[in-house]
């Protein structure tokens, strides 16, 4: 199991250093993002629930650009079918494709983060940093796993590239919500407040929620 | 049973992306196998000079020979091959012949459009007709001729 | 054979059903805060309650499906789930009248309670779509039941998620639960519920007596006419596809 | 806010049972066209039938 998911993992990482067709492209959507909101709100800084609102969005909607493609790579050249011909346990495609796309995800927050400092954060980002990271990593991991379900449901369809977010934006909103209200006090204009706990919680929750989830029926979308 | 089986259709199940060496390190991994298997293959099927540029750059008959290199990597029982030659010239053919061909020691299902070919190499002859066998015999029994009636 | 049985949940669906209605005008007194209007609560909220628990069976019904791999579990799931987006409907039009009706607006943000049913509803409201674009009858009906696992362990999670980002907030304006309610409100109120049961029952079982019915059709229709008339190409659907020639099990 | 007076509210009220009412029938509809096509596909059939074995 654990050496199906580094297979799996380390293919997927060398296929994104190859073609760079993911992350790069998520991370110029991000700050193209951002570059609108400025526009959008007319306003040069944000802070507060308002700051908050707009990276959290931002991020979102980057993470579907990922979520589409996630399993484009195995539809169209055959990978399905090379994985399911080898003698590997299931599960270590979602584990592995999970995993993948928190790295992905970790990857455009490296860019995304910065930038949103840069262009349209009015309070200095150090201070937050250390808890954003937190919120940020519980999030991430919500995102990672019901993105790689809806995904996975998603890549057999005709429409695929409707379906995808179509399926993750409404099961994504707890994430959103949560961690929008989690990095509120973080990105107050006077210097980051504390975090009620339990933001942090309904996100841990969630990710646990559908990480069991997603253990329980991934097998099914995979037997042809 | 999973695992026993080597499968060759006619999509090479390898990533266009990656290099020959890099897809066969994958399945490698995925299978178990030792990285010198895929070093021993990329020799013996003339690939090991053009191992390391990515499959949409090479040949159709190259990226063939690579998935016949991924074919037999796990060492299978059975094979089942569909146009197991198609896009390869006879140097090609002459190198995958003891990996997938009479000579390689495993029990082969080979689809084949190339009835003379097909039957030269056949000890089993299966002709389906609308789902239907219409032929079961020994290679022996059957001539060209049957086979070819069957398309009329 | 689902009609069976259907006769008797039709009557008492109607008796239920009326009666419930009778004790919200007549029966029920006007409530202290909001009057006459807050009549609206005794068929917005079982509606409202119908339709997730319709939601949660529809994942249960798609947890057997997968394990039986018996094609009417999945078309179980697939009526529950289809009725249930019929009842969201109903629950967001009408508590959009309520909130305009209170508020003097269609909609507000403040009510947990409601965003949590539009988003569920906007979730539910892929399932067609879902199926709708998957060919291969047997691939749909699996996918169908992995998003309806999916969905249902989503519906508790959202409203908890949603109710604690407002329940500090904003003081809850209207009880939805039964639970503070003074006797004779209760009583009206847990009628309807039951009669609103009744009636997600009653149309459940007649819509899968339907389905039924023009599966044991086709299956006829097969049997008579063997290959020389061939069965209408009934088009793609969202519906699970109505043939008796289920799958083997063994898989 | 004050309650509405009865006049107002009620029209609010009837709205909201009508909505509920109205979707019933709409479902009705849509299995009556159901019905419907049973019903024409059972009369396709019955007259294969008769052909087949026509009877005496």
């Amino acid at each position: 199991m654990r050496r199906t998911v580094a297979a799996l993992l380390r293919k997927d990482v060398l296929l994104e250093l190859r073609t760079k067709e993911t992350v790069p492209a998520m991370a110029l959507f991000a700050v193209t993002t951002f570059v609108v909101f400025h526009f959008g709100l007319n306003r040069g800084s944000v802070s507060g629930d308002l700051a908050a609102g707009v990276f959290w969005v931002t991020l979102l909607f980057a993470a579907m650009l990922g979520i589409n493609r996630l399993f484009v790579a195995e539809r169209e050249q055959g990978g399905f079918d090379a994985f399911l011909l080898a003698p590997a346990d299931r599960t270590a495609l979602l584990v592995a494709k999970t995993a993948a796309l928190f790295a992905f995800l970790s990857v455009l927050e490296l860019v995304a983060v910065p930038a949103f400092a840069l262009l349209l954060l009015q309070p200095s980002v150090w201070p937050a940093l250390p808890a954003l990271v937190g919120v940020l990593a519980l999030a991430n991991a919500g995102v990672a796993v019901v993105g790689t379900l809806a995904s996975a449901l998603a890549i057999q369809t005709r429409a695929r590239d409707l379906i995808a977010p179509l399926l993750a934006l409404p099961l994504l909103i707890p994430v959103v919500l949560a961690a929008a209200k989690a990095s509120t006090p973080l990105l107050l204009a006077a210097g980051p407040g504390t975090i009620a706990a339990r933001w942090p919680l309904i996100l841990g929750l969630y990710d646990l929620v559908f990480a069991l989830t997603a253990y329980a029926v991934f097998d099914f979308l995979l037997e042809d | 049973m999973r695992g026993r089986v080597g499968l060759l259709g006619h999509e090479p199940l390898l990533y266009r992306d990656l290099t020959g060496r890099e897809n066969l390190d994958y399945q490698a991994r995925l299978f178990g196998v030792d990285g010198a298997r895929v070093e021993e293959l990329l020799e013996r099927t003339g690939m090991a000079r053009r191992a390391d540029e990515p499959l949409r750059t090479l040949s159709r008959g190259m990226v063939q020979r690579l998935a016949v290199c991924r074919t037999v990597l796990h060492d299978p029982a059975l094979l089942l091959l569909d146009e197991p030659l198609a896009n390869l010239d006879p140097a090609a053919v002459e190198a995958v012949e003891p990996l997938i061909g009479r000579g390689a020691g495993r029990t082969r299902v080979v689809t084949s459009h190339d009835p003379g070919a097909g039957l030269r190499e056949a000890d089993l002859v299966l002709g389906l007709r609308g789902g239907r066998a219409v032929i079961a015999a020994g290679a022996q029994e059957v001539t060209e001729a049957d086979v070819r009636a069957l398309y009329r | 054979m689902y009609g069976k049985g259907l006769r008797a949940l039709s009557l008492a669906t109607t008796v239920v059903l009326t009666g419930a209605f009778a004790l919200v005008f007549f029966y029920a007194p006007n409530d202290a805060d909001q009057g006459f209007i807050q009549k609206i609560f005794y068929v917005h909220v079982p509606m409202a309650i119908v339709a997730l628990c319709g939601f949660i069976a529809g994942g249960v019904m798609a947890i057997a499906h997968l394990r039986t791999r018996a094609q009417k579990w999945d078309m179980r799931s697939y009526v529950a789930i289809h009725l249930s987006l019929i009842l969201g409907v109903g629950v967001l039009v009408t508590g959009s009248i309520w909130a305009k009706a209170s508020w003097g607006h269609w909609w507000v943000w403040n009510e947990p309670t409601l965003v949590s049913f539009l988003i569920i509803f906007l979730l539910y409201a892929c399932y067609q779509p879902l199926r709708f674009s998957i060919e291969d009858p047997e691939r749909q009906a699996r996918y169908a039941s992995v998003f309806a696992i999916i969905a249902g362990a989503f519906v508790p999670l959202n409203f908890l998620a949603v109710r604690l980002a407002q329940a500090y907030t904003h003081p809850r304006v209207l009880g939805t639960t039964g639970g503070s309610l003074p006797g004779d409100m209760r009583l009206t109120f847990l009628v309807a519920l039951a009669g609103m049961v009744l009636l997600f029952v009653t149309l459940w079982k007649y819509e899968m007596t339907s389905k039924h019915a023009a599966m044991q059709l086709r299956a006829l229709r097969r049997k008579l006419a063997g290959d020389e008339a061939p069965v209408r190409a009934a088009g793609r659907s969202a519906a699970p596809a109505a043939t008796l020639h289920a799958r083997p099990d063994t898989h | 806010m004050p309650a509405l007076p009865l006049d107002e509210a009620g029209k609010y009220v009837a709205a909201a049972y009508v909505v509920f009412i109205g979707l019933i029938l709409v479902y009705v509809a849509i299995m009556a066209t159901k019905l419907a096509r049973i019903e024409r596909e059972l009369e396709e059939l019955n007259e294969l039938a008769d052909r087949r074995e026509p009877s005496p």
